[in-house]
Parts: C-alpha cells; structure tokens; sequence
C-alpha cells in the first residue's frame, strides 16, 4: 500500500474529508478517475504515470461539490487548475485537501492554498513536447493552410461538448453557448458554428488555461482543440508575462490593462 | 482591369471618439466610400468579439474595429481592456487561419474627421484587392446547402 | 574596406570636377569605395521639373532603380542638387503608388523599396567623422563661414536633414577639424542658382551679400557642400567682385577639400588648384 | 408584435440632395414590423415633430427610427419628442443619414441603399429596445474651476454669486493670468491691473470661494453631480496661516537673479518670493528649486527674519479631496516664446521679444515703470518691428490657425510705442488685419491713420543683428514681393498662442476631448460651445481656443450659466444606458458564477459582490451587482463575461447582434 493510499484513508477515517478524488485502474490497462469514500475504495487509489488527468474539473461539479471538504489526488495541471478556480472564487481556502505528487513521487499534503502556490513556486510551467510541434508546424504554414487545416477539423466536430465537460475552468452553468436570446452560435453542428463555438471557447480561457490539455483528451474525434488555448496562453506568457494558475491573488491578463500595453497592429 | 467587386465592411466604433470623428468627416463633407457601415457602441470595451465573428459569418468581407486613442477613453480604460482583447483574439485568428488582414484596429479621434476617411478609403480599397471572403462565405453557405 | 554606391551626376563631371577629386581622395584616404551607379543619368535638375512632372521623376527614378538593381543600400550623392531631386522623387513616389505605377511604365523598371541617400554632409558624419581625429594632420585653423545653399535642408518636411533656418552639421565638422565657424545670418541665403549663366547681374547681387556679409564677419574661407553655390561663389568672383566695387578674395572651399587640407591631401588631390578664387593653405 | 414607424429626414437639401428620401421610405415601410413610414423636408422642426406624434398615437407604433443627423445632435430632440406622444423615449433610435451617408458620398443608388440599410438597422435594434426609466442622481452643488486668470476668476464669481461653493484651483501662486501681465487693453486702452485686480481681490474675499494656489488637479473620478476631485496642492514652504504678507522675507533673500515668470524673463526675482506686487493671495512662496536652503542645506535667512515664524521648510505637499457636482475648466493659454523661431534667431538676440514682454516693458508696474527700453542695453528704440503671425497660420509650424488676438495687440503694442516714443517708428508685418469685433477696426485704423503705424504686408524672411540693429528682411507683397530690410532697434514678436503644457495630461484626467492642438473641445462647434463631451465639464476661455479678453468672460460667463442651471437640480436624471448582472428564478438565481473578473475590469467600481440567501439567512451564491448609480454604461463587462450574464440596456447583447445581422443582410 503506497503512501497515496495511507493519506486518503486516515483523512477519511478522521472526517477531514468526505471523498478523496484520485484515480484508480480502469479496464484494459487504463486509469479513470476514482472517488474514494470509504476505506476500502482508498485501498484501490493508484498513482502512477499514467495518471496525467486534470481532476480539478471535478470539484465543482453537482454531484461533488455538495461532499466539500474534499481531498484530491494532483498532478501539476490539477494544482494549476484549483489555484486558478480558487482566483475565480469557485474553490474557497479550506474547502479541499490536495494531495501533490511531485517529480520524486513523494505525497505532499496541502491543506491551504497558499501551501499548493510554495509548490508551484518550485515549477516551470511548459506545454508537451507534442504540442509544441504541432503548434510550430502549424505557425511555419501559410494562413491558408492553416485555414484548411483547422477547417477540415471544425467539419468532423459533432458539438458533443465534450471538450467544455472536461475542462476545470468551464463552470459556468449557463455557457456562452446555451445563451439564444441572442442565438450567438447555431446548435446544429456545422463548419461555421462549430469554428465560432471553438474561438468562443478559447477566447473565454484565454489568460485563464492552465494548459492541461484535457479538452483535447476528450475531443472523441480527436480534434486537437486543446492547442487554442494552449497557442494563446503562450502567447500571453509571451507578451503580458503572466502565466495562469500560479497565483491566487493574480488578476484575469484580458481583465487588468498597462497604458504603455503592445498596440503595433493598430493604425 | 476594372474591379468592379464592392466589399462590405462594417465598421465597429465607439460613440464617443469614432463615432463622433465620422460626424466630423460629415460636417467637413470629406467623401470616402459607401462600402462602410457604422455600428455604434458606447466604448470599444463594449464590442463583443463575437459580432466580428457574426459579421464574417453573415458575409462581411472586412471589419473596422475604432475606439478613442490610449488614454483618451471616455470611459478611462474601455479602450485599454479592448486593446488586450484584440491583441488575443487577433494571435487566435490567425492561428486559425482566418484572415486578419481583413480586420482593421485604428484609433480615431473626435477630431480626426479626415482620418476616418482614411481609414475608411484605405480598408476599402485594401478589401476590394483582397476579393470577397470566399473562404469565409464557402463555410456559411454550406449550412444552407445542407 | 566600406563599399558604398555613389552617384556623382554632371556636375562632378564637369565645372565641379575638383568636389570630385576631393571626395575619390578623401574616400581613398578613409578606406572607402564609391561604386558609381551603372550607367546613371541626368537627376532631372534642370527647367525640365518646370515642364513635365513625369519626365522630372522619372529620371531620377530611373537612377535609383539603377542603384536598387546594382544591389545598392545606399548612395552617396554629393551634388545637392542631386540630392535633393533623388530624395524628393523616391518621397513622392513611395507615398503615391498611383504616380509610382506611372513611372515605373515611363522607365520600364521597378522600384521595390526605398533606399537610404545620403548628401555629403551626411556621408561625412557617418563614415569620416568617427576616424576623422587620428588622420588630422593640420588643423583647419582659420574662422570659416559655413555656407549650406537652398538645397541640402529643403523641402524640410522630406529631407529632415538639418535645421531648416539655421543648419549646424557643417558647423560641427568644421569644429572638429578645429576650424572656428562664425555666428551669421547668410547660411541658406540664395546665390542665384541657376541664374548663374542667364543673369549673371543678378546673381553677382544676391552671391555678392554672402561673400560680403562672411568677409565682414571674419571668414578667413566660406565652406560649401553644393557645385552650384560653389560656382556662383567662386566663378562669378569677378563679378561679384566689379558689383560691390571691391576686391573680396574669401576662397570659397568643398567641405570635402577643407577636411582632405586638415589630412594633409596635397593640392592636386584636394582639386584646389582648379578654383578661381586663390586658395592659401 | 413590434409597431416601427421610420420617419426619413430630407434635412433641407442636406439628406436629400444625394439619396433619394422617398425610396428609402418606400423601402423600409416594406421591412417587417414597420407599420408606418414617410419623409418629410425637416423632421427636426414642429411640423416634423408633429408627424412623428401623431403617427405614434395614430399607428400605436411601438418604436420609432428618425433617419436624419447624427444621434449625438438630435437624438434628445426625437426622444423628446417620442416622451411627448406617450411613447417611452427609448424606443425611439435614430439612424444617421446624414453625417455618415448623405454628406460623405454622391448622389447615387449606392448612397441611397446604404441611408436605407442603415435605416434598416436601426429598424432591428429598435425591435430590442426597451421601455427604460431615467435614472436620477443627487447633485452635489460645489463646482470646481481649473484656472485662475480672468475667465476662471469671473466663471468663480458668477457661480459663486449665485449662490453656490466654489473651489478655484490655480497652478500658479496668485491668481490673474495673463491679463494681469498686460499693460493696457484693447480697443480701450484701459489698464489691465486696474480693471483685473478688483475682480481679483473680491475672489479672496468671496465666502462662497475657497481658492487653492501653487495647486493642481492630481485626478478625477465620478460623473456629473458627482465629481470626486484630488486636488495637489503643492508645498509653499510658507504657512498660509502665519503668514501676514508682510514681505519682510524677500528683502533678504540671498538668491536674487532668477528670471521673474510674471515680468518674463525682463526682471529678477529672489527665491522666496511674491510675483507682483497685487498678487492674491498676497504671500509669498519659496522656489524650491532655487532656494539656496533647499539646493545647499544652509542659509534659512528668510525663517530667521520672519516675525511670525511662517516659514515652513518642512512643509509637504498636500493631497485635498473634493467633491463637486460640475468643473469649468479655464487653464488658459501660452505663448510660442522667441526660441520657437530659428529665422528670428531662436531667442538669442536679446531684442526679439515677444508680445507679452512688450507688455511688460509697456506696463506702469513692470521693469521700466512703462519706458519702452531694449533689455540688451536700456536704450529707447527708435525703430521697432512688430511681427504678426509669429508661427500663427503657418502650417509648417505645426500651427495652421489663427491666434485671433495677435492683429489686435500687435495695433494696441504699436500705438503704446508711438505714445511713449513720439519721434520713434513701428513697423507692422502682417498677413491680414483680422479686427472684427466692436470697435477693433477702428482701433486698427487709428494705430495706421492716426498713430502713423507703418504697416507692411508681407512675411518676414529672417532677422540678424549687425552693428547693433536688428536686420529685418521681409517682403512687402502690396508692391509686388519687393524685398523690403529695416535695421531695427527691436523687434516684437506677436507669437503663436498655444495651449498650455499639460493640457493634454489633464483632459485625460478629467476625460475630455482635445483638438490636435491640444486645445479643449467643446461639445458642438456651434451649439455647445461651453460644454464638453463629458457631461457636468465645462470650458471658460483661452484653453478651448485662442480668445481675446471680452470673449474669454463671455465664455466664462456661460460656462458658470451652464454650472448654475445644473445646480438648480436637487437631482438630475441621467440615461439610464447601464449595465445589469440578470436573475433568474431558484435555484439558478442568475447566471453569473461570481469569478468577479468584472470587478476589475470596471473603471468607475460600479460592480460589487451579492450575496444570495436563503430564509435562514445562509450564503447561497455569491454574484455581481451592479450600482446603477455608478455605472457609465461603457459596457467593457458586458463584452467581457463569459456566461453572458451581464447586459447593457441600450446596447444589449440582442441589440446590437441584430444591427450586425440586419447590416449584412440585405
């Protein structure tokens, strides 16, 4: 029994926490979010590297968040993702035990928030080796040929949603696009809606992605939409200096302003 | 060869300096082209990116975007916060594809009535070089067509 | 070795030869290489910009997308005149592409961008001033009227070069070669120009108020960096000379000559033998 | 079901001359939802207006679209008008036809479809609009004039006779201005000091004016009635309350050769000083920045010789908050000084003054007791050139307009010369001799007939000094551009009126508009010529344009009008374009999720948090509220929330998505 597994169960055993999310073994060699109760359930919790999955989209959800105080089993992305929902007032100090499990594979216990942004302090943020590629293949095309590119992906999108479910930063629960009065994007999926639902999304996470990538995870017919974000959260960094979920005092990049901000596109 | 293609452009402005410097264009009876059309908002702050979106979608060949000049906003810093706004929204588009050339950011001033006309004849002939937004229109049509 | 286009235009090949040997030696002397424009044409600074517009554009315009072709960045033009055209023209021409397509179908050639065109003055900033010090052999040691004609610093809007009304750049680099530059009020005053065959009358009235006001001022030389202003100084002496019924003897001197004296450039090489007005060194 | 009547204004010939009115009429009385349309010669005149009543009641119309000027002129006018007829007056829309269609393209089907695809817009916004209720706010009924020189002092003085509190902010350590530099005024000749320092005097006695010196506007924020203003008033290093005036302290100031600003430059003054002697208040201050104490830690001369221990080295500056319902804004001008002048020697020789120099040297009080003396060696001129248009109307000089005072002054300096110099002679260089007021042409004639001014038409090429005289050079273009020299004894510059250093950083404090010049711009060239576009600022004086004295207090006199019909408020309404955070029925209560990113990005601190809670009184969500009070409708969150949860009325998410579609979609 690894240490994982001592933590959840003594934190549920004293009521500190009433679920420990985490992951355990899923079918065919695969891990799937687990959400341990009880004792036994801790037993099963795993951590391994496979567990790369943002489980802070969890803990606002209906189903989980009544069961606050909360424990949570993190990787890097998920202590990004609570730190940037803590920003945005979704998570209070308190509410939520994070179990960090950092690159020597020790647990580390935070139990304030300011103890998970002294274990982000240590840590550069940097997108995967992947990403990076596609997004400088993409960058050396021409307009056009990215055009082609993401528009042959926007016709295979069903708009299952899929992508907006997986996110820790899609709380809302009336999302941009269930607004019809006016009807900003079409619900049927076409190429246009679904190129209008996409620049929606990621203009909304934009200053706020904490690049995870978990919406492209999703994505069942493998669009890789995480790369929007993921593009404009770089870009961010590039310009404005800010990285998303470090912090939590820090103020939305696209929310705050500097006088002297870069303006040489504009004539 | 004459082009004869006439674009359709809408512009995006705020009341309190575009706006305001389009009247002036007016009342000094500068003449610049037909092809733009005016849609007034209170501060560039208030300009949605989706309506440029929209706009593209409903078969604008080109959008202006014109606001008041950093640190003259009537509102202090509308146009400020728009600035960070299209910087974002502009890497996207382009990420995308979508061509930015099409969209012109300028900042016009209550005073500069012939700038407006500028902008205006500028980005006209500008978008008429470009041809209509075929790339764009193929996308939308198709929902009909279906 | 610096390699820079170079664009001497008629003058330099005619009644001004002497600005041309002094600029070749002064370039020999700084390790500089002045590769003329091929096969370069008339500036069009003649009535002909009274005339036909595109004719007065179009041949400069043709020089410059000479230089563009040879692979030129820049180009030294010493002439004001010249410059002056050239600068002008490639100014209308790049902020008019409709005047601009004109041209280009006139000469047949294109020009893609704007390249840098430098006067004399400028040429001497840039490339002669920062080693200038350790090749000064014998400061200029005299008080000099620093002339700058009509030319060098207009139209201002396009040039940018100078103070308009009151220019100081010659005055600097004559500071440096330890000459002492006299305050007056004559910098930009008008020699005739062109007048200079038609009317000489007039051109001994307006050249002799220059030559008269320096003399009176203390000028020991009057420095220039135009053929023009040179000529209407220098060649119209004597008329200058029987106008004001008085022997004014102020040598009128290239900015480059003065700069290649100081070097210790003997006379053959600095061109002074050629003027009419005596040069003492 | 929406009821839309669109009226089509011809506006004279102004709409009508290019797009064919009737068409467009035609054209939209074919739109869906409109049930009445008609054109008519002058929608804005009573018939106009009438048409437009009677449609209302007689059509049950539901909105209405005026196509004609530019909503920023009418737009009050046709709301009005809507309010009268019992319909809510916002949904009435106007359509700009003429500013932004008729005067900018030709005659021309073109012109014609876009007045109409523009009408048609408005058509569909006005489908979304709303009945709305003004919004009223309380005013507070203290104004605050930037600026003390005579418009700033008569604005204070009108305001403050009214009956109403008044803070007056002056940058300088009196009060007056120019006007109290000058020698004698035109077309008069009555003395400026006399008529300008009662005026001055009864400012500090004033009980309803509290005036602030050495002081400046630090920033601003809050909307009109509701102004909150911090005002900078910077260290005198001399306790105002201990000080009697006495002056004793600036007899013994060591450091006594610094140019006087109020005698420009033609006299000294020490550091701890009084800039004349009629100053109000009448304190001195210490120039810190020549201050030998200040510069070199030793001296206090001053502290020891005062009686009643005012000198305060230690003083600090001080940061006074205020609250005001209205500003005037009356910060002045500036004159271009001699050194803007390179062809007239850049301010090196000592004789090319500038006007307000002369006026000095003119003036019974200022460094010559009135003797028209050269500065560079006290010698009476016998020849004195004036220079009109001294970078005025000269585009190469970045100042194409007219400085309107300098034709004026430059008779007025003219004739004091040849009044105090009998046998002496001015010359006048001038472009034209713009004297239209009352009695100015006369006064002109009288410095040419009269006075023998010799005036020279024609621009002056340059001017250098030889042997002691001033060589001008100009042309006389009356004789056909003959040249024209005069060896000069001095040479008056009358120079380009600018607007003053810092004017641009202070509109944008107080968020008003300015020319390129970066002069102050009124609301409408015509009919709003006090206001500016920020609603409760008004503009008294020179800093809107170029005035001579009588139009500067016209100006300020009706800018203080403005000031005291506003005040005559207990309330005043204002639109009520703001923004709303929305609700909905339990349990969603409302869309928004409480990230209160919006709360940062408001720029009036409009938005704050609410709780929402249950019977017991337990927190059950938390959302944004937003102070309809506060709020300025600028919209920047309603862009900005993602859940769409914030919408503003006026400009709703519906509105202007319907504009965009109705645009494009013809």
């Amino acid at each position: 029994m690894g240490a994982i597994n001592e933590i959840a169960a003594r934190l549920l055993e004293t009521g500190e926490a009433k679920v420990v999310i985490g992951y355990g073994e899923g079918s065919f060699g695969s891990v799937r979010p687990a959400f341990a109760r009880n004792q036994e359930e801790a037993e099963k919790l795993i951590y391994d590297k496979r567990c790369t999955q943002n489980l802070a989209m969890y803990v606002y959800k209906k189903e989980i968040s009544p069961l606050r105080k909360l424990a949570i089993v993190a990787n890097v992305s998920t202590l990004r993702g609570i730190i940037r929902l803590a920003s945005e007032n979704q998570i209070k100090n308190g509410d939520i035990i994070t179990l960090y499990i950092n690159e020597l594979g020790e647990v580390i216990e935070c139990k304030a928030l300011s103890e998970i942004e002294i274990c982000l302090a240590e840590i550069t943020p940097e997108i995967k080796p992947e990403d990076k590629e596609l997004i400088d293949k993409l960058d050396a095309m021409t307009p056009q040929e990215r055009w082609n590119f993401w528009i042959s992906e926007m016709e295979s999108c069903i708009k299952c949603y899929a992508c907006r479910q997986a996110c820790p930063l899609c709380y809302c629960t009336q999302c941009a696009v269930e607004v019809n009065q006016p009807q900003w994007i079409p619900v049927a999926a076409n190429t246009s809606g679904n190129l209008e639902w996409h620049i929606t999304r990621a203009m909304h996470l934009s200053g706020r992605c904490v690049e995870c990538g978990q919406c492209g995870e999703a994505c069942p017919v493998n669009i890789p939409i995480h790369l929007l974000p993921i593009k404009l959260a770089e870009e961010i960094k590039n310009i404005y200096g800010t990285v998303s979920g470090m912090k939590i005092q820090e103020s939305n990049t696209l929310s705050t302003f500097k006088p002297d901000d870069k303006e040489n596109f504009i004539g | 060869m004459e082009n004869d293609f006439e674009p359709k452009i809408v512009a995006f402005v705020c009341n309190w300096c575009t706006y305001a410097g389009a009247d002036l264009t007016g009342t000094s009876r500068i003449k610049y082209s037909p092809n733009v059309k005016i849609i007034r908002f209170p501060c560039t702050g208030r300009i949605d990116f989706m309506l440029l979106l929209k706009a593209f979608s409903n078969g604008a060949d080109g959008v202006i975007v014109s606001g008041c000049h950093p640190n003259d906003c009537h509102y202090t810093s509308g146009n400020f916060h728009a600035r960070r706004r299209w910087v974002v929204f502009r890497t996207l588009l382009d990420f995308m594809g979508i061509d930015i050339n099409r969209i012109t950011f300028t900042w016009v001033s209550a005073a500069e009535g012939a700038k407006w006309a500028e902008v205006v004849n500028t980005t006209a002939s500008k978008i008429k070089e470009l041809g209509p937004y075929e790339a764009y229109r193929k996308i939308t049509n198709e929902i009909w067509e279906s | 070795m610096t390699k820079l286009g170079f664009y001497p235009g008629c003058s330099l090949e005619g009644t001004a030869r002497e600005y041309n040997e002094s600029v070749m030696s002064l370039a020999t002397l700084f390790d500089i290489q002045l590769e003329q424009v091929p096969d370069w044409n008339c500036c069009g600074a003649t009535a002909a910009h009274n005339l036909n517009k595109i004719l007065s554009l179009s041949l400069p315009a043709r020089i410059l997308a000479q230089a563009e072709k040879a692979g030129m960045k820049e180009i030294i033009v010493p002439c004001a005149a010249c410059y002056s055209r050239l600068s002008v023209t490639q100014h209308e021409l790049f902020e008019n592409s409709e005047l601009k397509k004109q041209v280009e179908e006139v000469m047949d050639m294109t020009l893609s961008s704007p390249i840098r065109i430098l006067n004399v003055v400028q040429f001497i900033q840039e490339f002669i001033l920062p080693h200038l010090s350790e090749k000064i052999v014998k400061p200029f040691d005299k008080e000099v009227a620093c002339y700058y004609g009509c030319l060098l610093v207009r139209p201002h809007d396009i040039l940018q070069f100078d103070r308009l009304e009151d220019p100081q750049t010659i005055d600097r680099i004559m500071e440096q070669l330890g000459a002492k530059p006299i305050d007056w009020p004559f910098k930009t005053e008008c020699c005739g120009a062109g007048l200079s065959v038609s009317r000489t009358d007039l051109v001994a009235k307006l050249s002799g108020k220059i030559v008269k006001e320096a003399t009176e001022r203390g000028a020991k030389a009057i420095i220039t960096a135009c053929p023009m202003c040179h000529a209407n100084l220098d060649m119209r002496r004597s008329a200058i000379n029987s106008y004001l019924a008085k022997k004014y003897d102020v040598p009128v001197l290239y900015i480059t000559q003065a700069i290649g004296m100081a070097c210790g450039l003997n006379n053959k090489q600095t061109g002074i033998y050629r003027h009419l007005v005596k040069v003492n060194n | 079901m929406a009821r839309i009547g669109v009226f089509i204004c011809h506006c004279g010939e102004n709409i009508s001359a290019t797009v064919d009115c009737a068409k467009v009429s035609e054209l939209a009385a074919g739109l869906p939802g409109v049930v009445y349309s008609t054109d008519y010669k002058y929608m804005c005149s009573d018939p106009g207006q009438s048409k437009i009543k009677e449609a209302i009641r007689e059509h049950n119309l539901t909105g209405v679209v005026v196509s004609a000027c530019s909503p920023r002129m009418h737009e009050p006018t046709f709301r009005k008008a809507c309010a009268e007829a019992g319909l809510n007056p916002y949904l009435c829309e106007m359509a700009n036809i003429r500013e932004h269609c008729s005067w900018v393209h030709e005659k021309g089907d073109a012109t014609t479809q876009k007045a109409f695809d523009l009408t048609r817009t408005l058509v569909e916004k006005v489908k979304n609009n709303h009945p709305l209720e003004s919004i009223k706010v309380p005013v507070n009924k203290t104004a605050i004039v930037i600026g003390g020189g005579v418009a700033g002092i008569q604005a204070s003085l009108d305001i403050a006779n009214g009956g109403h509190q008044v803070i007056l902010v002056e940058k300088q350590p009196s009060i007056g201005g120019h006007m109290s530099q000058l020698s004698e005024t035109f077309p008069t000749l009555d003395c400026s000091q006399c008529i300008l320092t009662p005026r001055m005097v009864e400012v500090a006695q004033h009980p309803n004016i509290t005036l602030y010196t050495c002081s400046e506007i630090e920033s601003m924020d809050g909307f009109i009635g509701n102004f909150n203003v911090k005002i900078r008033k910077k260290a005198k290093s001399v306790n105002e309350k201990l000080c009697t005036g006495c002056g004793l302290c600036t007899t013994k100031c060591p450091t006594k050769n610094i140019p006087s600003e109020f005698e420009q430059g033609l006299a000294n003054r020490t550091a701890i000083y009084v800039p004349f002697p009629q100053a109000v208040p009448n304190k001195p201050v210490i120039d810190r920045a020549n201050c030998r104490y200040f510069l070199t830690g030793k001296c206090k001369v001053c502290q020891k010789l005062c009686p009643t221990g005012a000198i305060d080295f230690e003083q600090e500056d001080e940061i006074i908050d205020v609250k005001a319902g209205a500003i005037v804004l009356a910060t002045g001008f500036e004159i271009k000084n001699t050194d803007f002048f390179p062809e007239y020697g850049y301010g090196k020789y000592k004789d090319v003054i500038n006007g307000l120099q002369f006026e000095r040297l003119a003036s019974a009080s200022g460094p010559t007791q009135g003797a028209i003396r050269r500065p560079s060696d006290g010698k009476t001129p016998e020849k004195v050139v004036f220079i009109a248009c001294a970078g005025s109307r000269d585009p190469a000089k970045g100042i194409p307009y007219c400085s309107k005072i300098c034709c004026m002054y430059t008779a007025k300096h003219a004739m004091l010369y040849k009044h105090k110099v009998h046998e002496g002679t001015p010359y006048v260089f001038y472009m034209d001799i713009r004297a239209a007021g009352k009695n100015y042409d006369e006064f002109t004639r009288r410095a040419i007939e009269e006075d023998g001014a010799k005036y020279i038409r024609g621009r002056v090429s340059n001017i250098y000094e030889k042997d002691g005289k001033l060589i001008v050079r100009g042309a006389d273009t009356l004789l056909g551009g003959k040249p024209v020299e005069i060896d000069a004894d001095m040479v008056v510059l009358a120079t380009a009126a600018v607007s003053c250093d810092g004017s641009e950083s202070l509109a944008q404090k107080l968020h008003v508009s300015y020319d390129p010049y970066k002069f102050f711009a009124e609301a409408h060239p015509k009919l709003k010529p006090v206001e500016t576009n920020t609603a409760g600022i008004y503009l008294a004086g020179a800093c809107q344009a170029p005035k001579d004295i009588p139009e500067s207090v016209a100006a300020a006199s009706g800018a203080a009008a403005k000031v005291i019909c506003l005040f005559s408020n207990d309330e005043l309404t204002r639109e009520p374009i703001v923004a709303k955070v929305n609700r909905m029925p339990p349990p969603i209560f409302s869309t928004c999720m409480g990230c209160e990113m919006c709360i940062s990005i408001c720029p009036y601190q409009a938005i704050d948090k609410e709780n929402i809670t249950n019977r017991n009184g337990e927190v059950i969500k938390t959302i944004a509220k937003i102070n309809p009070g506060l709020c300025q409708g600028c919209g920047t969150c309603v862009a900005f929330c993602k859940s769409k949860s914030i919408d503003l009325e006026g400009y709703s998410n519906k509105q202007v998505y319907e504009e965009v579609l109705a645009l494009l979609n013809n």
